[in-house]
This record gives structure tokens, sequence and C-alpha cells, in this order.
């Protein structure tokens, strides 16, 4: 079946967040060199945060998270960290129905 | 001078509002913590909440709880790319005066579920992280918040944060889940006037429908999808094992698409208006994965402890009875003057084993290994299945007997009688 | 059987609902504009007004009379006669010493006094801060009902009464609000909202003139200074002739750019829409809809938004809009005059290219 | 210092929706929030507080569920919630929640004098920005509107120095005591409170006034009935008539798209051709 890949940004548009801002509460201690297991946070993100930057690096956009646990779960599998923690009380995702 | 309790609970989910409002009803001081800016605004299910544990904590529930429908028909279906075979099953047996199944909205369940447990006499703080449990020595002593002098203690804390269970690993008392032992799911939430709705699955005001599926939409990968009724909106999601995400490299919201877009799924969501899209983690581990779930001053309940029958698609009830217990085992011990320590608490874990909850678990244990290492069954048997129903329900001038045999090659070229046999035998041997 | 004449109790309250006007408000006539003059500028909002007020006035047989307030030695006469060019009939004007600069006190003290003794049925301000501080003030002070941020006015003619229509809900549902049985219907209209008129150099002013009865030493608050913006590097929406908007089909900030390339070779502004602001790729002084800027372009385009209400009512007063969106069924087809059913990440650099060739070429010939 | 902070609990706006195929609104899964205007009035009271030492009090008209948005300003740090809330109020518009929070604000001012009213610069669910001025003109407090910040505060001297956002720069505004400001967006974040606030919150009783407690004592300033303005009808915008003119896209370029495009805009806009020029030339 084709399908164009959805523009995961529009259906985030119909979310409630509070963004904690200056406060993402989830980081790469360093740089971290997107190995090919990592590349695949930016496919399986269900919010599409994750992007490999030009210099290859990964980086993240957090605003739309849902805090599922899913990047850090498959990180940690492949060996690797990320500094995951829920946002301060309140901030982030909330949802309406859920 | 810090705050103290007898009891504190993390997490106003079913587990945590199950075991604030048990311990709250028992007289005991307790306070309940959720990081959300309201019970439920963290938290996702599809939903279908199962009503004898939620009458065994609040036996009037359906006086005012935000009930959707009740279930009066259940769907299975297995899908190929352009086909659906099920079954359903309909009865009106299921409109009986204290139905046992309901399509909730968590934002709006779990919001009600904690307004009892706070006339119940708990003190619910919202909007509040937990991010590490107080310890002196080994033992658990309370709870260090996100907040400035947050501080609590406690004589004993329930752990029930939900799958991720950070509070847990980060105080070292569980390990990190492995990608083959939970689901994500993304889910959307359709909105569509309720005539429509009723019209379009066929049934009354009030009663609602349940359609799981599997097969080729999930691209080979283990996982289902499911379309929910509820009052105006239908909850429409797909969840895969995670490591079959990072294997296949699959968009999650793409793979939600493609379910959508299915002709047996398409027409039912026809001019509906999506006013959400979650997604959520799953522990779909079953027996095996189920942690240590207590120890010196705490206790863990719901998806924290991996409490799930994947299979039955239950967590929400068996969160509501796993936090249950853990509350009246605190309760007892405190009435016997025992102290919370691991040794006394460890009763948790002999009353879960005694409940349906363990024994559940245990009956699917291996489950979740044969469903992972034979993905013929996502893959090949919709498709062969499909397929039968196509050749024997077209009119084609094909003698009767000849489509009986073309059926039977199609399944013995798709997988061979040795496979065929092979699968059934252990599929039924994990669920014996 | 009731008698349909006679008149409804002239007090405010459920009795007061009627259709049929208290007979003491009978006396309120005509449509008034109050005249944003500061530091010797007036406001383009008043003249656009002027101009809507001229309508509402003709539907009702009146007249519009301009408020202009100011110090005295001022701007206020040559104002008050540029306010005639516009549509206005009559100038109502107060020159003293304490409206030299805005101030709400002397302000609302002036125009309530004008009000009381001349009686508008209508009167309309500007939805800027300085109109927005005043129309709350002079509400308050007359008791009468107040609409503000109106997107369209019309006059109900059974009753004389004006509907006010604005965006509710966050722009995404509009309204329409009467105000019945107090006078007068006032309403503020957010800048670049109404069309601005063509002047009439013709038209002359009657003038007049009022005393304000009041000395700076009634006054409490004092202006101690005034810093203009400095930031050149402001957005001009309002007033741009051509601007290039991007919406969140762009996918990610980063391709923000494409839209910046277009507008920068037009000569353009560039903005986005409300959901880019609240995901940080622009900032707010950049968000065209309700709730950030009207624009009146004579060319808009919009790159990858889809057009909810909110948007739409800020962007309708373009003459050409040019819509381009992947969805066909995207809401801004209704209102864009051309539809580019496309992706905006491929069109949008083509577009460029093709108006810098075009473009060259134009300055070519214009160069000869 | 005794600083009366109006909030106002509304719909989350940016959550409404309406319904492509019936055209009315889904109030479904809307959430209520404290406007978000009025968290920089509160945010900036607190810190007032905190500086100067005295009391903040927090009130709001509205339904009984209203305190939930009360109990989040207590959360904040907020030192006392009154609701607002009868019957007689139901349905006011700006002008008659004016009152009813005037006559509030007069009744608290009885007990401990108010040197100084917040608000918002306007609601998200009403915009008219009325409220706040209606306040100060019927207390006789001092107004300052659209308050970027406050530069000098003496309470002694009850003198107050603030930059006011005016068309095109600021206006540096001096006041007396007692005043009121309305909070422009953006000048401050309202603070993540500490724990004790959060217990403190949880526990308080909220107190409730009805009109009697409030002071109202003309009921027919309030509600409907002292409302003057009437919402008539409440509606979708109606789609255009005539749709936008497709420009062909289907088996076409983006260069032959985009000239297409251009085509049809200098047809549509002829001056526009060399008005771009020239801007091209100038810039």
């Amino acid at each position: 079946m084709m399908i164009n890949s959805v523009k995961v940004e529009e259906k985030l548009f119909q979310n409630r967040y509070v963004v904690d801002e200056g406060r993402p509460h989830i980081s790469i201690s360093e740089p971290l060199k997107a190995s090919p297991a990592l590349r695949t946070l930016v496919d399986i993100c269900p919010a599409g945060c994750w992007s490999v930057q030009p210099d290859g690096q990964l980086s993240g956009t957090l605003d739309g998270c849902f805090e599922c646990g899913t990047c850090r779960i498959v990180a940690k599998a492949v060996g690797q960290e990320i500094q995951w923690a829920y946002p301060r009380g309140g901030y982030g995702i909330l949802y309406k129905f859920g | 001078m810090p705050e103290r309790f007898d009891a504190i609970v993390v997490g106003a989910g079913p587990a945590g509002n199950a075991a604030a409002l048990t311990l709250a009803e028992a007289g005991v001081s307790v306070l309940l913590l959720e990081r959300g800016e309201y019970p439920g605004s963290k938290n996702v299910q599809g939903a279908i909440m199962y009503a004898d544990q939620l009458q065994a904590l609040i036996p009037d529930f359906r006086d005012d709880a935000p009930l959707e429908r009740h279930i009066v028909e259940q769907r299975i279906w297995m899908l190929d790319d352009s086909a659906h075979v099920g079954t359903h099953y309909r009865s009106d047996g299921f409109n009986e005066e204290l139905p046992n199944r309901y399509t909730i909205i968590r934002a709006q369940f779990d919001k009600w579920f904690a307004k009892k447990v706070q006339a119940a006499g708990a003190l619910l703080i919202c909007e509040t992280t937990v991010t590490e449990l107080l310890k002196d020595g080994d033992r658990v002593v309370g709870v260090r918040t996100d907040r400035a002098g947050g501080d609590i203690h406690a004589d004993v804390v329930i752990l029930a944060d939900g799958v991720n269970a950070l509070v847990a690993q980060r105080s070292g008392l569980r390990d990190e889940l492995k990608p083959d032992n939970v689901a994500l799911a993304v889910k959307e939430m359709h909105f569509l006037p309720e005539e429509v709705i009723q019209q379009r699955f066929n049934i009354g005001e009030n009663e609602g429908v349940v359609i799981e599926a599997a097969g080729t939409i999930t691209d080979g990968m283990l996982g289902t999808g499911f379309i929910y009724t509820n009052r105006e909106s239908l909850s429409v999601g797909i969840g895969c094992l995670v490591s079959d995400f990072a294997a296949s490299k699959t968009r999650p919201y793409d793979l939600l698409e493609r379910f959508k877009q299915h002709p047996s799924i398409r027409p039912l969501l026809a001019g509906s208006e999506v006013k959400e899209y979650a997604a959520h983690l799953i522990p779909e581990g079953g027996y095996r994965a189920v942690p240590k779930v207590f120890g010196d001053g705490w206790l863990m309940a719901g998806d924290a402890g991996q409490f799930v029958n994947s299979l039955h698609r239950e967590g929400s009830n068996m969160a509501m009875t796993t936090g249950r217990i853990a509350a009246e085992t605190v309760i007892d011990l405190k009435r016997e003057g025992k102290p919370m320590n691991g040794r006394n608490l460890s009763l948790y874990r002999k009353r879960l084993e005694d409940s349906y909850v363990m024994k559940d678990l245990r009956k699917y244990r291996d489950l979740p290994q044969v469903l992972h290492r034979n993905k013929q069954f996502v893959t090949t048997y919709p498709k062969l299945l499909a397929g039968a129903a196509d050749t024997w329900f077209r009119v084609d001038g094909v003698d009767k007997r000849s489509k009986e045999r073309q059926i039977v090659r199609s399944f013995l070229k798709g997988r061979s009688l040795r496979g065929l046999v092979g699968d059934a035998l252990r599929l039924a041997r994990a669920v014996r | 059987m009731p008698d349909a004449k006679r008149p409804t109790p002239a007090r405010p309250g459920a009795a007061g609902r009627s259709k049929e006007l208290p007979e003491h408000l009978k006396a309120y006539k005509g449509v008034w504009v109050f005249v944003e003059l500061e530091r010797g500028q007036v406001h383009p909002v008043s003249w656009e007004l002027i101009g809507e007020g001229r309508k509402l006035a003709d539907t009702l047989g009146v007249e519009v009379g301009a408020v202009v307030l100011g110090p005295p030695a001022g701007r206020v006469g040559a104002v008050a006669a540029e306010a005639a060019h516009y549509g206005a009939d009559v100038a109502y004007v107060i020159e003293s010493p304490v409206l030299a600069d805005y101030r709400t006190v002397p302000f609302t003290e002036a125009l309530t006094d004008l009000v009381n003794t001349f009686k508008p049925e209508i009167l309309l301000l500007g939805a800027t801060t300085l109109g927005r501080d005043l129309a709350g003030s002079v509400a308050t002070t007359l008791a009468t009902g107040l609409t503000a941020d109106c997107t369209a006015l019309a006059i109900d003619l059974e009753t004389r009464s004006m509907a006010s229509t604005r965006p509710t809900f966050g722009g995404s549902l509009l309204c329409t609000i009467h105000t019945l049985n107090f006078r007068p219907q006032m309403a503020t209209v957010r800048p670049r909202v109404m069309e601005m008129p063509a002047p009439d150099p013709a038209r002359q002013i009657r003038v007049v003139a009022h005393h304000l009865d009041m000395a700076e030493d009634d006054i409490v608050t004092k202006v101690l200074d005034f810093i203009p913006d400095s930031d050149q590097d402001k957005a001009r929406l309002a007033f741009a002739d051509v601007v290039v908007a991007g919406g969140l089909g762009l996918g990610g900030p980063e391709n923000f750019a494409l839209v910046k390339d277009l507008a920068s070779v037009l000569g353009a502004e560039y903005g986005g829409s409300r959901p880019l602001v609240q995901k940080g790729w622009i900032t707010a002084d950049r968000q065209i809809g309700q709730t950030g800027k009207t624009i009146r372009p004579k060319l808009y385009i919009a790159a990858g938004i889809s057009g909810a209400v909110q948007h739409r009512v800020g962007t309708e007063g373009a003459d050409v809009i040019v819509a381009i969106n992947t969805d066909a069924k995207a809401p801004i087809f209704e209102f864009a005059t051309y539809a580019i059913v496309g992706d905006a990440l491929t069109i949008l650099p083509a577009l460029t290219e093709a108006f810098a060739r075009r473009l060259g070429a134009q300055r070519a010939v214009a160069a000869e | 210092m005794h600083i009366v902070v109006c909030i106002k609990q509304v719909p989350d706006s940016a959550q409404i929706r309406i319904h492509p195929v019936t055209n009315t609104i889904m109030r479904q899964g809307v959430p209520t929030i404290i406007n978000p205007f009025d968290l920089f009035a509160l945010e900036e009271a607190l810190a007032l507080r905190d500086r100067f030492g005295g009391t903040v009090t927090v009130i709001t008209m509205g339904p009984p569920m209203a305190d939930a948005a009360l109990r989040k300003a207590l959360s904040f740090g907020a030192d006392r919630a009154i609701l607002l809330t009868d019957r007689l109020f139901a349905g006011s518009d700006t002008l008659a929640t004016s009152y009813v929070l005037s006559s509030a604000i007069a009744r608290i001012g009885q007990e401990t004098p108010v040197d100084m009213v917040f608000t918002g610069k306007q609601t998200i669910d009403g915009d008219t920005a009325q409220v706040g001025p209606g306040i100060a003109v019927r207390l006789g407090l001092n107004q300052l509107t659209y308050v970027e910040r406050i530069v000098e505060l003496d309470p002694s001297l009850r003198r107050i120095v603030v930059h006011r956002r005016a068309e095109g720069g600021v206006q540096v505004l001096e006041t007396r005591l007692p005043c009121l400001i309305t909070m422009l967006e953006g000048t401050n974040h309202i603070r993540f409170a500490g724990m004790d606030d959060m217990f403190r919150a949880a526990r308080a009783e909220i107190a409730t006034w009805g009109a009697a407690e409030a002071g109202v004592d003309e009921p027919g300033r309030c509600g409907l009935r002292g409302s003057p303005t009437v919402v008539k009808k409440v509606f979708a915008p109606t789609p255009r008539t005539e749709k936008a003119t497709p420009i062909e896209t289907s088996g076409k370029s983006p260069q032959e798209i985009a000239d297409a495009a251009i085509d049809v805009i200098f047809a549509a806009k002829p001056s526009l051709r060399s008005e771009m020029a020239g801007r091209r030339q100038a810039g």
C-alpha cells in the first residue's frame, strides 16, 4: 500500500502541552554520534522528536514528547545512555482524553 | 518540619488510586502524588474498564463514574492488505443490569477516581513529580519530589508510577525495560456524533463495540490494532513491540495511518475529527518480566510491576487489584503493629500469587516468547485466512470440492504441514 | 392586549430586553469615531474606522462625528479637517494641556463629557493599547456595553442597533453581540480589519469645540517619558503590500528559511501561523491571525497553513491569496484566491527562483 | 502591602475545535485553566509581596468549580483565596463582572486596606480588556494598563513608576497607590511553587462569598440583568461560495507550477509586477 509519511507535527497540534521552557527533560550528556542503532530513534519516536544533524549527531526537539520512554529503552538496549527524566510537575504532555 | 504520612502512593492511575482509596478508607494517613496537572493527564489506555475489580473498590461506581459505553459486541479481525476475516461475538446478555465491561476515557476516569480517593480522606497533590526515594540505609523512608523542600516521609511508599517505573529504577529497585518486553502503542481520538457511531456499529444508545485487529497491517511486527467505541468518539490505535519497531524502523504514526486507511477500517472513521494523538508503552513481558515488587518500606503495583495480561488486554483491572492488595497488606501490618520491612511486606507477593493476577500471568508465561519467535501468526496466517475466505465465498463456476483443495493447498504452500501442526501445538502450549 | 407602543421602562434589567429603545435613549444620534492622536500622529486605524463609521451612519441616516483630543496649539485643528477627508461630517474637539500625552483619567473625562453632552448612538475606537484602555474606562463610566476586537459591524435596521461581530473561543467561531437599551453602543476594531477609505480633500468639516474643566493638579498620574521602540528589525506585517507566511505544513523549523527566501526576493514581510509561534519557530510579532497581526496586503502567499478561522480572520482582507497545501481539503482553500495543491517544500524554492528570474528581467526592462 | 489579584477560570481555548461536518463547537475534553494573562499579574503580585512583605489575596468570580483555579493560585503562593459565586452573577458581561469584583474588593478593603489590584490585560475567552479598567473606575484607583515593568515602587511614599506599552514605544508613568495594574504578557514567568505551598493549597479551605458577602447591594447591576451586551448568535464562518481557483499541479514540475502561479498573480494584480521589481531595486 502506498502512503506518504504523514506529518507528525500536524498530529501533535491536536494535543495539549505545557512546555517547561529552557528545561528539557531528556538530554544527551556528551555529543552522541548517531550510531545506526540510535538512528532508529528518528523513525520510531512516536512524536518524531529526534533528528540527525548534518554533522551526524543525534538531536532532540522535545516539545511534542509523549514521555513514553521508547527512546530511553532503545538507547539502553544498544548500550548508550540518554538522560531521561519526567518533566517537572504539571509540565509536558497533558492528555485531554488519554 | 518535613511532612510525614503513614503511606505515600506515587501516581494517581488505577493502581495508585486503588491503593490510596483502600488505605484512606481504613483510616491510614495517605498522600497521593501525581505528576500530571490532574489525575489522568499523563495516562493513556484503549480503554476498557472491567467492572468487577472497580466494583470491589467502589460498589456504586455506576452512579457517577464517567463511563462511555458498555460492550455488547467483540470483533476479532484478521486483516490482510485488502480484506478481513473475523469473528464477532454479540449478545444481548451483555445488556445486563450491571454490565461487565465499559469503554472509558482515562483522563476523565482517573480524575473521577481520584475525587473518590480524596473524599475517602487521602491528600492528593498534583503537578509534583517524585524524583527518587528517600532511604535510610536500604530502607525506604519517603520520597523526594521536584519541588523545593520536597522531601516527604512515610512508613511505606507504594510505587504506582506506571510502566517506566523511573522512581524504582533510579533507586536500583528495578531494571530497565527490555525492548521485547514492552509494546509501544499509538492512538487517536476520533470524534463523531453519537448517532453516527450507533448507526455505523449497529448499536443502541450506551452500547459499545470492541474491534481488535491483527495481521499484515503490522507489517510483520507483533502487535494489534483496535477500535473502541466511546459515546461520541472512537479510540483508534495500534501497538507493536518496541523491539519490532526498532528492527523495522517503522514510524508508529505511519503504521497508525496505514491501519486507518485499511479498507475495512476507513469507512468506520469517515468524517471524524481527530482531537488527540497519544503514545504510551504497555508492559507485555508477562509473568517472567514481573520484577521484585516489595522491599524494605516499599511496594510496587500496576504497570510499574508489569502486571498486564497482554493476550486478554487486561491491565487496568490488574492495576486496581495489585494496588488494592498492596494497600491491604499495609493495613494488615499496621493493624498488627508490624514494621514495614521487606520480610513483612513479602506478604504482598504471596497474596498476589493466590489471586487471579499471578495465576493468569503464569498461565500465559510462555506466550510472549512463542509469538515473538513465530511471526507467522501476524504475517502468513492472516493472508492465508483471507485468501481462503475469498476462494470460498467467490462464486465463479469452480466447484466447492476444488475450492476446498485449493484452500488446503494454499495453507500447505504458505506454511507446510509441519509448520501448521507446530504452530497449533506452540499456541496451545502457550495458552493452556 | 398589550400595547405595542407603550414605552418599556427606561431601566436596565430583564424587562429592558425588548426591542423598543427607552425614550431617553432615543435622543442618542450619530456615529462617532475616536481619533487616536498621539505625539502629533494619527493612528491609521482611526481613518479606517471613519470609513466604516460612514457606512453605518449612511444606513442610519445620521452624521459621522470625529472626536479629536489634544493639547492647544497642536495638530487638533488640522486633524479635525483631515477627518472630513475620510468621511466625517463633524469634529468634536477639545484642546487642553492635560491632553498632551495619553493618560486614562483626562481622556476618559474628556470623552465621557462629550458623549454625555452630544449623545452619539455609536462610539468606535481602535483596538490599540490606547483605544482599549480608554474604551474600558469610558464604557464603565457610562455604564454601557463594549464589544472588543470586532471584525464586522452592521446595523439591524429594525432596532437601529449595531450588530458587532467578533471572533470567540480562541478564534474558531464568530459571535454577534448587541448592546441593548444602553447608549452609546461601543466597539473597538483592530487596525487593518476595515478598509482604508480613499480621502476626498474637498470635504469640509464642521467643528464643535468643547471645554474640558480639568487642571494638571487634578491628575495624579504623570507621564515622565516616552521611549520609542528602537528595534529596526520589527515586523511591519500590518502595512506590508506583500506577505509570505508558513505553517506547520513546512514540517520543521529548518524549512522556514524557504519562506524567508521568497519574502526576500519579493521585498515582502514574512510571518507564520499561531502554531509556529507556540513552537518557537518564529517570534510572536510575526504571527498572522486573530491573536496576532491582521494583514491587508495586495498579495498573500500562505505555505503549509491549513487556515483555521483564527488565521482566516487575520488574512481575509488580502487582495490575492495564494495558498500552497498538500491537503486539497484544507480550509484555507475555501478563502484563498488560488489553490496550489502540492508540497510547499518544493514549490516555495521554485517560486523564489521564478520570481527572481522574472523580476530581474522586469528590472532590466525598467532600467532601459 | 495588601495586593488583590483578580483571576478567571477559562476554557483552554487553544483546545476548542469546530467539527468540520456539523460545524458545532466540540467542548469535550477542553480543560479549564487560569486565564494565562492572569498568571503574569499573579507572579508580579507575589514578587512584590516577597519584596515588601504583606498579603496577596486572589479572587475570582465564577461557578463553584472555579475553586480549582483559586487552589492553584494558592499553590503558587497566594495567601488567601475568595470565590465569588452566586446564581445572581451568572451571565455577567464585563461591565457586570467589574461591578461584582469591585464590590468584593471594597469589602475586602474594609478588613485590610488594598494597596494594589492586579489583573491580566484581558481574558482569552472574552478578550474585551474592560474588567481591569472597570474596576479602577469604580473604585477610583489609578489605572495602569499594559504594564511591561514596574520600575520603582515605594510603599511608604505610595509612589509607583511603570513602563506602559503604547503604540510605537513605552510610556514611563508615575502614579500613586492605590492603583490597578493590568500586566502585559511575557513580563515574567509564574514560579514553580515549593512543596510547602503545595501542601498548604491542597489543605486550604476556599472562602466562598455569595452576593451578600461580596457586598453586591444592587442585584440588577450584575448577572444577565446588569449586562448591556447580549450575544445574539455564535456561528462558524460560512465558506465563501467561490472556492480558490486551482492551479494545475498534477504531472507538473515545481518550476512549471511556480511560473503558472506567477502568471495568474500578475494577471490578477498587474501593478504588483512593477512594484515588486521596484522594491527589489530599492532594497
